[in-house]
Protein backbone atom coordinates (compact mmCIF):
# COMPACT_ATOMS: atom_id res chain seq x y z
CA UNK A 1 0.00 0.00 0.00
CA UNK A 2 1.11 3.37 -0.98
CA UNK A 3 0.23 6.89 0.04
CA UNK A 4 1.58 9.98 -1.47
CA UNK A 5 0.94 13.32 -1.84
CA UNK A 6 2.73 15.76 -3.87
CA UNK A 7 3.08 19.33 -4.97
CA UNK A 8 4.13 18.06 -8.43
CA UNK A 9 2.81 17.67 -11.57
CA UNK A 10 1.01 14.45 -11.57
CA UNK A 11 1.54 11.39 -14.16
CA UNK A 12 -0.96 9.04 -12.75
CA UNK A 13 -0.21 6.21 -15.21
CA UNK A 14 3.06 6.10 -14.76
CA UNK A 15 2.85 5.96 -11.03
CA UNK A 16 0.50 2.59 -11.80
CA UNK A 17 3.26 1.23 -13.88
CA UNK A 18 6.19 2.40 -11.34
CA UNK A 19 4.79 0.80 -8.40
CA UNK A 20 3.56 -2.17 -10.32
CA UNK A 21 7.21 -2.92 -11.39
CA UNK A 22 8.29 -2.52 -8.17
CA UNK A 23 5.96 -3.98 -5.63
CA UNK A 24 3.49 -6.24 -7.02
CA UNK A 25 5.07 -9.65 -7.85
CA UNK A 26 4.14 -10.43 -11.82
CA UNK A 27 1.85 -12.55 -12.97
CA UNK A 28 -0.45 -12.76 -9.52
CA UNK A 29 -2.81 -10.11 -9.94
CA UNK A 30 -5.61 -10.83 -12.28
CA UNK A 31 -6.51 -6.97 -12.81
CA UNK A 32 -6.19 -3.72 -11.89
CA UNK A 33 -9.03 -0.90 -11.45
CA UNK A 34 -8.23 2.41 -11.54
CA UNK A 35 -9.75 6.11 -11.24
CA UNK A 36 -7.75 9.10 -12.38
CA UNK A 37 -9.67 12.85 -11.57
CA UNK A 38 -8.90 15.58 -13.62
CA UNK A 39 -9.57 18.89 -12.56
CA UNK A 40 -12.57 20.38 -14.57
CA UNK A 41 -13.05 24.09 -16.33
CA UNK A 42 -16.37 24.74 -14.19
CA UNK A 43 -17.41 23.61 -10.89
CA UNK A 44 -21.28 24.50 -9.75
CA UNK A 45 -21.55 26.06 -12.95
CA UNK A 46 -18.89 28.78 -12.89
CA UNK A 47 -15.91 28.95 -14.97
CA UNK A 48 -12.88 28.09 -12.91
CA UNK A 49 -8.96 28.74 -14.23
CA UNK A 50 -7.25 27.60 -11.39
CA UNK A 51 -7.80 25.53 -8.26
CA UNK A 52 -5.50 25.85 -5.12
CA UNK A 53 -5.25 23.03 -2.82
CA UNK A 54 -4.79 22.68 0.89
CA UNK A 55 -3.85 19.69 3.05
CA UNK A 56 -2.93 18.49 6.54
CA UNK A 57 0.47 16.99 6.10
CA UNK A 58 0.60 13.88 7.84
CA UNK A 59 -3.10 13.72 9.15
CA UNK A 60 -4.43 13.31 5.55
CA UNK A 61 -2.21 10.73 4.57
CA UNK A 62 -2.93 8.53 7.89
CA UNK A 63 -6.72 8.87 7.41
CA UNK A 64 -6.52 8.12 3.61
CA UNK A 65 -4.22 4.82 4.70
CA UNK A 66 -6.71 4.23 7.40
CA UNK A 67 -9.52 4.45 4.50
CA UNK A 68 -7.46 1.34 2.62
CA UNK A 69 -7.16 -0.65 5.36
CA UNK A 70 -10.58 -0.70 5.84
CA UNK A 71 -11.42 -1.56 1.94
CA UNK A 72 -8.33 -4.17 2.31
CA UNK A 73 -10.22 -5.33 5.63
CA UNK A 74 -13.83 -5.81 3.37
CA UNK A 75 -12.88 -6.57 0.02
CA UNK A 76 -10.09 -8.94 -1.26
CA UNK A 77 -7.19 -6.02 -2.00
CA UNK A 78 -3.67 -7.51 -3.33
CA UNK A 79 -2.45 -3.63 -3.29
CA UNK A 80 -3.37 0.07 -3.63
CA UNK A 81 -1.91 3.30 -4.76
CA UNK A 82 -3.16 7.28 -3.81
CA UNK A 83 -1.63 9.41 -5.54
CA UNK A 84 -2.96 12.97 -4.77
CA UNK A 85 -2.04 16.35 -5.63
CA UNK A 86 -2.18 19.31 -3.71
CA UNK A 87 -1.40 22.52 -4.21
CA UNK A 88 -1.93 25.08 -6.93
CA UNK A 89 -3.25 23.43 -10.51
CA UNK A 90 -4.89 23.98 -13.60
CA UNK A 91 -7.81 22.46 -15.53
CA UNK A 92 -7.03 19.35 -17.20
CA UNK A 93 -4.65 18.76 -14.87
CA UNK A 94 -4.50 15.43 -13.15
CA UNK A 95 -5.76 15.48 -9.38
CA UNK A 96 -5.71 12.27 -8.04
CA UNK A 97 -5.06 8.38 -8.94
CA UNK A 98 -6.27 5.19 -7.18
CA UNK A 99 -4.99 2.03 -8.24
CA UNK A 100 -6.81 -0.98 -6.74
CA UNK A 101 -5.00 -4.68 -7.63
CA UNK A 102 -7.08 -7.28 -7.10
CA UNK A 103 -7.31 -11.48 -8.34
CA UNK A 104 -10.75 -10.75 -8.93
CA UNK A 105 -12.86 -7.88 -10.71
CA UNK A 106 -15.83 -7.39 -8.37
CA UNK A 107 -13.13 -6.56 -5.25
CA UNK A 108 -10.94 -4.24 -7.42
CA UNK A 109 -14.17 -2.01 -8.63
CA UNK A 110 -15.83 -2.14 -5.33
CA UNK A 111 -12.42 -1.11 -3.54
CA UNK A 112 -11.37 1.47 -5.79
CA UNK A 113 -15.16 2.71 -5.73
CA UNK A 114 -14.87 3.05 -1.47
CA UNK A 115 -11.40 4.67 -1.62
CA UNK A 116 -12.45 7.43 -4.10
CA UNK A 117 -15.30 8.71 -2.50
CA UNK A 118 -13.40 9.02 0.71
CA UNK A 119 -10.91 11.09 -1.28
CA UNK A 120 -14.00 13.20 -2.97
CA UNK A 121 -16.24 13.39 0.03
CA UNK A 122 -14.35 13.19 3.71
CA UNK A 123 -10.59 12.96 2.85
CA UNK A 124 -8.48 16.09 4.74
CA UNK A 125 -8.41 18.59 1.67
CA UNK A 126 -9.61 22.14 1.30
CA UNK A 127 -10.05 23.63 -2.00
CA UNK A 128 -9.62 27.11 -2.96
CA UNK A 129 -11.04 28.09 -6.23
CA UNK A 130 -9.49 31.08 -8.85
CA UNK A 131 -12.60 31.96 -11.25
CA UNK A 132 -12.01 33.30 -14.51
CA UNK A 133 -12.87 37.10 -13.31
CA UNK A 134 -10.01 36.87 -10.53
CA UNK A 135 -11.96 35.72 -7.55
CA UNK A 136 -10.55 33.66 -5.11
CA UNK A 137 -12.66 31.51 -2.73
CA UNK A 138 -12.41 29.04 0.16
CA UNK A 139 -15.32 26.47 -1.04
CA UNK A 140 -17.26 25.95 1.85
CA UNK A 141 -18.39 22.57 0.69
CA UNK A 142 -18.12 19.55 -1.51
CA UNK A 143 -20.11 20.60 -4.48
CA UNK A 144 -20.58 16.34 -4.92
CA UNK A 145 -21.77 15.36 -1.90
CA UNK A 146 -22.26 18.01 0.99
CA UNK A 147 -23.72 15.54 3.48
CA UNK A 148 -20.99 13.21 3.32
CA UNK A 149 -18.57 14.24 5.70
CA UNK A 150 -21.41 14.67 8.75
CA UNK A 151 -22.78 11.05 7.71
CA UNK A 152 -19.48 9.56 8.05
CA UNK A 153 -20.01 10.49 11.58
CA UNK A 154 -16.88 13.44 11.43
CA UNK A 155 -16.98 15.49 14.96
CA UNK A 156 -17.83 19.02 15.29
CA UNK A 157 -16.53 20.39 17.94
CA UNK A 158 -19.69 21.56 20.25
CA UNK B 1 2.03 22.67 29.27
CA UNK B 2 3.05 23.78 25.46
CA UNK B 3 0.86 22.72 22.35
CA UNK B 4 1.64 23.02 18.86
CA UNK B 5 -1.51 24.23 17.34
CA UNK B 6 -2.13 24.41 13.38
CA UNK B 7 -4.63 26.31 11.18
CA UNK B 8 -5.69 25.13 7.63
CA UNK B 9 -7.44 26.81 4.53
CA UNK B 10 -10.27 29.68 5.42
CA UNK B 11 -8.98 29.42 9.33
CA UNK B 12 -5.34 29.96 8.09
CA UNK B 13 -6.57 33.08 6.25
CA UNK B 14 -8.69 34.46 9.33
CA UNK B 15 -6.00 33.69 11.86
CA UNK B 16 -3.11 35.14 9.93
CA UNK B 17 -0.63 32.14 10.51
CA UNK B 18 -0.16 28.63 10.11
CA UNK B 19 0.66 27.54 13.38
CA UNK B 20 1.84 28.89 16.88
CA UNK B 21 2.94 27.15 19.59
CA UNK B 22 0.90 27.69 23.15
CA UNK B 23 1.56 27.59 26.50
CA UNK B 24 -0.15 27.46 29.46
CA UNK B 25 0.76 27.45 33.10
CA UNK B 26 -1.81 24.90 34.52
CA UNK B 27 -1.53 21.03 33.64
CA UNK B 28 -4.85 20.29 32.20
CA UNK B 29 -6.79 22.27 29.60
CA UNK B 30 -9.41 21.39 27.22
CA UNK B 31 -9.61 22.20 23.31
CA UNK B 32 -12.18 25.16 24.37
CA UNK B 33 -9.49 26.34 26.75
CA UNK B 34 -7.28 26.60 23.78
CA UNK B 35 -9.83 28.67 21.67
CA UNK B 36 -10.30 30.98 24.17
CA UNK B 37 -6.58 31.58 24.04
CA UNK B 38 -6.08 31.96 20.39
CA UNK B 39 -8.99 33.55 19.95
CA UNK B 40 -11.27 36.55 21.49
CA UNK B 41 -14.02 34.91 19.03
CA UNK B 42 -16.59 32.02 19.92
CA UNK B 43 -15.58 29.12 17.95
CA UNK B 44 -17.63 28.63 15.04
CA UNK B 45 -20.09 25.29 14.89
CA UNK B 46 -18.65 24.07 11.28
CA UNK B 47 -14.75 24.25 12.75
CA UNK B 48 -13.36 20.76 13.20
CA UNK B 49 -10.44 20.04 15.89
CA UNK B 50 -8.05 17.25 15.71
CA UNK B 51 -5.44 16.74 18.23
CA UNK B 52 -1.95 14.55 17.48
CA UNK B 53 -4.02 13.88 13.66
CA UNK B 54 -7.55 12.37 14.92
CA UNK B 55 -10.77 14.04 15.01
CA UNK B 56 -12.22 14.87 18.18
CA UNK B 57 -13.90 17.51 19.62
CA UNK B 58 -13.64 20.49 22.00
CA UNK B 59 -13.88 18.97 25.39
CA UNK B 60 -10.44 17.14 24.49
CA UNK B 61 -8.24 17.35 27.50
CA UNK B 62 -4.63 18.26 25.92
CA UNK B 63 -1.24 17.08 27.13
CA UNK B 64 2.01 18.23 26.78
CA UNK B 65 3.17 18.23 23.40
CA UNK B 66 -0.05 17.65 21.66
CA UNK B 67 -0.52 19.10 18.26
CA UNK B 68 -3.99 20.56 17.80
CA UNK B 69 -5.12 21.02 14.78
CA UNK B 70 -8.23 23.76 13.36
CA UNK B 71 -10.00 23.87 10.19
CA UNK B 72 -13.01 24.53 8.43
CA UNK B 73 -15.35 21.28 7.16
CA UNK B 74 -13.24 19.31 4.64
CA UNK B 75 -14.06 19.52 1.15
CA UNK B 76 -12.43 16.91 -0.37
CA UNK B 77 -9.67 16.73 -2.73
CA UNK C 1 -16.43 5.62 -28.96
CA UNK C 2 -13.24 3.01 -29.77
CA UNK C 3 -13.16 -0.57 -29.83
CA UNK C 4 -9.54 -2.18 -31.09
CA UNK C 5 -8.98 -5.62 -31.23
CA UNK C 6 -4.66 -6.57 -32.21
CA UNK C 7 -2.32 -8.90 -32.31
CA UNK C 8 0.18 -6.47 -30.77
CA UNK C 9 1.57 -5.93 -27.60
CA UNK C 10 -0.80 -3.90 -25.63
CA UNK C 11 0.39 -0.91 -23.54
CA UNK C 12 -2.75 0.14 -22.23
CA UNK C 13 -2.07 3.14 -20.52
CA UNK C 14 -0.36 4.62 -23.64
CA UNK C 15 -3.77 3.82 -25.63
CA UNK C 16 -5.68 5.71 -22.51
CA UNK C 17 -3.78 8.85 -23.01
CA UNK C 18 -4.09 8.91 -26.56
CA UNK C 19 -7.30 8.43 -27.18
CA UNK C 20 -8.22 10.73 -23.95
CA UNK C 21 -5.57 13.44 -26.26
CA UNK C 22 -7.40 13.05 -29.70
CA UNK C 23 -10.78 12.06 -28.99
CA UNK C 24 -11.92 13.72 -25.85
CA UNK C 25 -12.58 17.27 -25.05
CA UNK C 26 -10.18 19.08 -22.28
CA UNK C 27 -11.21 20.40 -19.05
CA UNK C 28 -14.65 18.80 -19.29
CA UNK C 29 -14.56 14.91 -17.93
CA UNK C 30 -14.18 14.79 -14.31
CA UNK C 31 -12.92 11.44 -14.57
CA UNK C 32 -11.94 8.09 -15.99
CA UNK C 33 -12.24 4.81 -14.31
CA UNK C 34 -9.83 2.18 -16.21
CA UNK C 35 -9.92 -1.73 -15.91
CA UNK C 36 -6.36 -3.35 -16.86
CA UNK C 37 -6.99 -7.21 -17.39
CA UNK C 38 -3.19 -9.15 -16.84
CA UNK C 39 -2.74 -12.72 -17.96
CA UNK C 40 -2.13 -14.77 -14.68
CA UNK C 41 0.33 -17.27 -14.64
CA UNK C 42 -2.39 -20.02 -13.30
CA UNK C 43 -6.35 -20.91 -14.03
CA UNK C 44 -8.04 -23.50 -12.27
CA UNK C 45 -5.39 -23.97 -9.74
CA UNK C 46 -2.94 -25.32 -12.99
CA UNK C 47 -0.20 -23.59 -14.22
CA UNK C 48 -0.39 -21.61 -17.47
CA UNK C 49 2.54 -20.78 -19.18
CA UNK C 50 0.88 -19.12 -22.54
CA UNK C 51 -2.37 -18.36 -24.33
CA UNK C 52 -3.80 -17.69 -27.67
CA UNK C 53 -7.08 -16.43 -27.66
CA UNK C 54 -9.07 -16.60 -30.70
CA UNK C 55 -11.81 -14.32 -31.58
CA UNK C 56 -14.76 -13.20 -34.43
CA UNK C 57 -12.89 -10.37 -36.29
CA UNK C 58 -16.29 -8.34 -37.22
CA UNK C 59 -18.56 -9.96 -34.91
CA UNK C 60 -16.16 -9.27 -31.42
CA UNK C 61 -15.77 -5.41 -32.43
CA UNK C 62 -19.82 -5.02 -33.34
CA UNK C 63 -20.80 -6.71 -29.73
CA UNK C 64 -18.61 -4.62 -27.49
CA UNK C 65 -19.65 -2.10 -29.46
CA UNK C 66 -23.49 -2.66 -28.53
CA UNK C 67 -22.39 -3.58 -25.08
CA UNK C 68 -20.63 0.20 -24.83
CA UNK C 69 -24.08 1.50 -26.61
CA UNK C 70 -26.03 -0.67 -24.16
CA UNK C 71 -23.74 0.87 -21.46
CA UNK C 72 -24.18 4.88 -22.83
CA UNK C 73 -28.03 4.36 -22.64
CA UNK C 74 -27.80 3.07 -19.07
CA UNK C 75 -25.17 5.92 -17.46
CA UNK C 76 -23.78 8.99 -17.89
CA UNK C 77 -20.95 8.16 -20.03
CA UNK C 78 -18.76 11.07 -22.16
CA UNK C 79 -16.54 8.05 -24.14
CA UNK C 80 -15.38 5.04 -23.38
CA UNK C 81 -12.33 2.63 -25.40
CA UNK C 82 -12.10 -0.68 -25.46
CA UNK C 83 -8.77 -2.49 -26.43
CA UNK C 84 -8.49 -6.17 -26.43
CA UNK C 85 -5.75 -8.20 -27.14
CA UNK C 86 -6.02 -11.53 -29.30
CA UNK C 87 -3.55 -14.14 -30.49
CA UNK C 88 -0.26 -15.16 -28.40
CA UNK C 89 0.11 -14.14 -25.01
CA UNK C 90 2.37 -14.73 -21.81
CA UNK C 91 1.61 -14.02 -18.09
CA UNK C 92 2.49 -10.57 -16.99
CA UNK C 93 1.09 -9.32 -20.69
CA UNK C 94 -1.97 -7.00 -20.40
CA UNK C 95 -4.88 -8.38 -22.42
CA UNK C 96 -7.70 -5.81 -22.22
CA UNK C 97 -8.06 -2.31 -21.22
CA UNK C 98 -11.62 -0.52 -20.54
CA UNK C 99 -11.56 3.32 -20.06
CA UNK C 100 -14.78 5.09 -19.46
CA UNK C 101 -14.82 8.93 -19.20
CA UNK C 102 -17.94 10.65 -17.15
CA UNK C 103 -18.52 13.69 -15.17
CA UNK C 104 -19.78 11.43 -12.53
CA UNK C 105 -17.93 9.25 -10.96
CA UNK C 106 -20.63 6.66 -10.34
CA UNK C 107 -21.30 6.22 -14.07
CA UNK C 108 -18.00 5.52 -14.86
CA UNK C 109 -17.60 3.22 -12.17
CA UNK C 110 -20.88 1.43 -13.21
CA UNK C 111 -20.23 1.71 -17.10
CA UNK C 112 -16.68 0.52 -16.90
CA UNK C 113 -17.74 -2.49 -14.57
CA UNK C 114 -20.79 -3.36 -17.24
CA UNK C 115 -18.53 -3.59 -19.81
CA UNK C 116 -15.09 -5.37 -18.73
CA UNK C 117 -17.84 -8.07 -17.51
CA UNK C 118 -19.28 -8.62 -20.77
CA UNK C 119 -15.73 -8.91 -22.28
CA UNK C 120 -14.88 -11.72 -19.42
CA UNK C 121 -18.22 -13.23 -19.42
CA UNK C 122 -20.03 -13.20 -22.82
CA UNK C 123 -17.65 -11.65 -25.57
CA UNK C 124 -17.20 -13.78 -28.85
CA UNK C 125 -13.32 -14.73 -27.30
CA UNK C 126 -12.04 -18.18 -27.07
CA UNK C 127 -9.10 -19.48 -24.85
CA UNK C 128 -6.59 -21.80 -25.13
CA UNK C 129 -4.15 -22.63 -23.08
CA UNK C 130 -1.16 -23.74 -23.12
CA UNK C 131 0.37 -25.42 -19.56
CA UNK C 132 3.89 -25.89 -18.16
CA UNK C 133 3.69 -29.56 -19.54
CA UNK C 134 3.13 -28.22 -22.83
CA UNK C 135 -0.67 -29.26 -22.76
CA UNK C 136 -2.65 -27.16 -25.27
CA UNK C 137 -6.06 -27.03 -24.72
CA UNK C 138 -9.11 -25.30 -25.36
CA UNK C 139 -10.72 -23.73 -22.55
CA UNK C 140 -14.29 -25.44 -22.12
CA UNK C 141 -16.36 -22.39 -20.35
CA UNK C 142 -15.09 -19.62 -18.53
CA UNK C 143 -13.62 -20.47 -15.21
CA UNK C 144 -14.92 -16.94 -13.50
CA UNK C 145 -18.49 -17.52 -14.45
CA UNK C 146 -19.94 -20.35 -16.26
CA UNK C 147 -23.32 -19.44 -16.43
CA UNK C 148 -22.93 -16.09 -17.94
CA UNK C 149 -23.70 -17.02 -21.26
CA UNK C 150 -26.59 -19.06 -20.61
CA UNK C 151 -27.65 -15.85 -18.64
CA UNK C 152 -27.67 -13.44 -21.21
CA UNK C 153 -29.47 -14.98 -23.23
CA UNK C 154 -27.58 -16.16 -25.84
CA UNK C 155 -29.15 -18.81 -28.45
CA UNK C 156 -28.04 -22.49 -28.24
CA UNK C 157 -28.93 -24.42 -31.81
CA UNK C 158 -31.53 -26.94 -31.35
CA UNK D 1 -27.67 -20.21 -53.18
CA UNK D 2 -23.73 -19.57 -52.11
CA UNK D 3 -23.25 -19.09 -48.05
CA UNK D 4 -19.87 -18.72 -46.37
CA UNK D 5 -19.29 -20.89 -43.71
CA UNK D 6 -16.54 -19.59 -40.88
CA UNK D 7 -15.27 -22.22 -37.74
CA UNK D 8 -13.87 -21.13 -34.89
CA UNK D 9 -11.57 -22.38 -31.74
CA UNK D 10 -11.77 -26.08 -30.98
CA UNK D 11 -14.66 -26.27 -33.84
CA UNK D 12 -11.73 -25.08 -36.50
CA UNK D 13 -9.18 -27.32 -35.22
CA UNK D 14 -12.29 -30.83 -35.60
CA UNK D 15 -12.84 -29.21 -39.21
CA UNK D 16 -9.26 -29.03 -40.26
CA UNK D 17 -10.58 -25.62 -41.53
CA UNK D 18 -11.35 -21.78 -40.78
CA UNK D 19 -13.95 -21.05 -43.39
CA UNK D 20 -15.41 -22.95 -46.41
CA UNK D 21 -18.12 -21.49 -49.46
CA UNK D 22 -21.19 -23.58 -49.59
CA UNK D 23 -23.53 -24.24 -52.49
CA UNK D 24 -27.05 -25.19 -52.38
CA UNK D 25 -29.02 -26.20 -55.42
CA UNK D 26 -31.94 -24.69 -53.99
CA UNK D 27 -32.69 -21.37 -53.11
CA UNK D 28 -34.10 -22.02 -49.32
CA UNK D 29 -31.95 -24.08 -46.70
CA UNK D 30 -31.84 -23.30 -42.52
CA UNK D 31 -28.51 -23.55 -40.70
CA UNK D 32 -29.46 -27.21 -39.85
CA UNK D 33 -29.28 -27.96 -43.50
CA UNK D 34 -25.71 -26.13 -43.71
CA UNK D 35 -24.56 -28.12 -40.89
CA UNK D 36 -25.57 -31.72 -42.52
CA UNK D 37 -23.88 -30.44 -45.44
CA UNK D 38 -20.70 -29.55 -43.48
CA UNK D 39 -20.59 -32.85 -41.44
CA UNK D 40 -21.85 -35.92 -41.10
CA UNK D 41 -22.30 -35.92 -37.65
CA UNK D 42 -25.29 -34.52 -36.02
CA UNK D 43 -24.97 -30.57 -34.75
CA UNK D 44 -23.79 -30.69 -31.12
CA UNK D 45 -25.98 -29.29 -28.37
CA UNK D 46 -23.21 -26.57 -27.45
CA UNK D 47 -22.43 -25.38 -30.43
CA UNK D 48 -23.77 -21.71 -30.90
CA UNK D 49 -24.03 -20.36 -34.76
CA UNK D 50 -24.40 -16.68 -35.60
CA UNK D 51 -25.68 -15.67 -39.20
CA UNK D 52 -24.15 -12.72 -40.15
CA UNK D 53 -22.65 -12.05 -36.95
CA UNK D 54 -25.52 -11.99 -34.98
CA UNK D 55 -26.57 -15.00 -33.02
CA UNK D 56 -29.19 -17.35 -34.16
CA UNK D 57 -30.41 -20.77 -33.96
CA UNK D 58 -30.30 -23.72 -36.34
CA UNK D 59 -33.88 -23.01 -37.66
CA UNK D 60 -32.57 -19.69 -39.38
CA UNK D 61 -33.07 -19.94 -43.10
CA UNK D 62 -30.35 -18.84 -45.07
CA UNK D 63 -30.04 -16.35 -48.12
CA UNK D 64 -27.52 -15.97 -50.73
CA UNK D 65 -24.00 -14.57 -49.85
CA UNK D 66 -24.95 -14.93 -46.04
CA UNK D 67 -22.01 -15.49 -43.89
CA UNK D 68 -22.33 -18.42 -41.30
CA UNK D 69 -20.54 -19.61 -38.20
CA UNK D 70 -20.08 -21.88 -36.11
CA UNK D 71 -18.66 -22.01 -32.73
CA UNK D 72 -18.20 -23.29 -29.20
CA UNK D 73 -19.50 -21.84 -26.37
CA UNK D 74 -17.46 -18.33 -25.53
CA UNK D 75 -14.94 -18.02 -22.97
CA UNK D 76 -14.47 -14.55 -22.77
CA UNK D 77 -11.54 -12.41 -23.22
Amino acid sequence: MKVFITKDALDPYKEILDYENTALPAGKHGGVVSFVGTMRDFNDGQDVNAMDLDYYPGMTERHIERVIQEASDEWDVMDALVVHRVGKMVPTDPIVLVAVWSAHRKDSFDACRYIINYLKESAPFWKCEVTTSGEKHWVEHNSEDPGAAARKGLKKSA
Amino acid sequence: MDVKVRYFASLRDRMGKGDESVSFDKDTATVADLWSKVSSEPMPESILVAVNMEYTDSSHELKNGDEVAFFPPVTGG
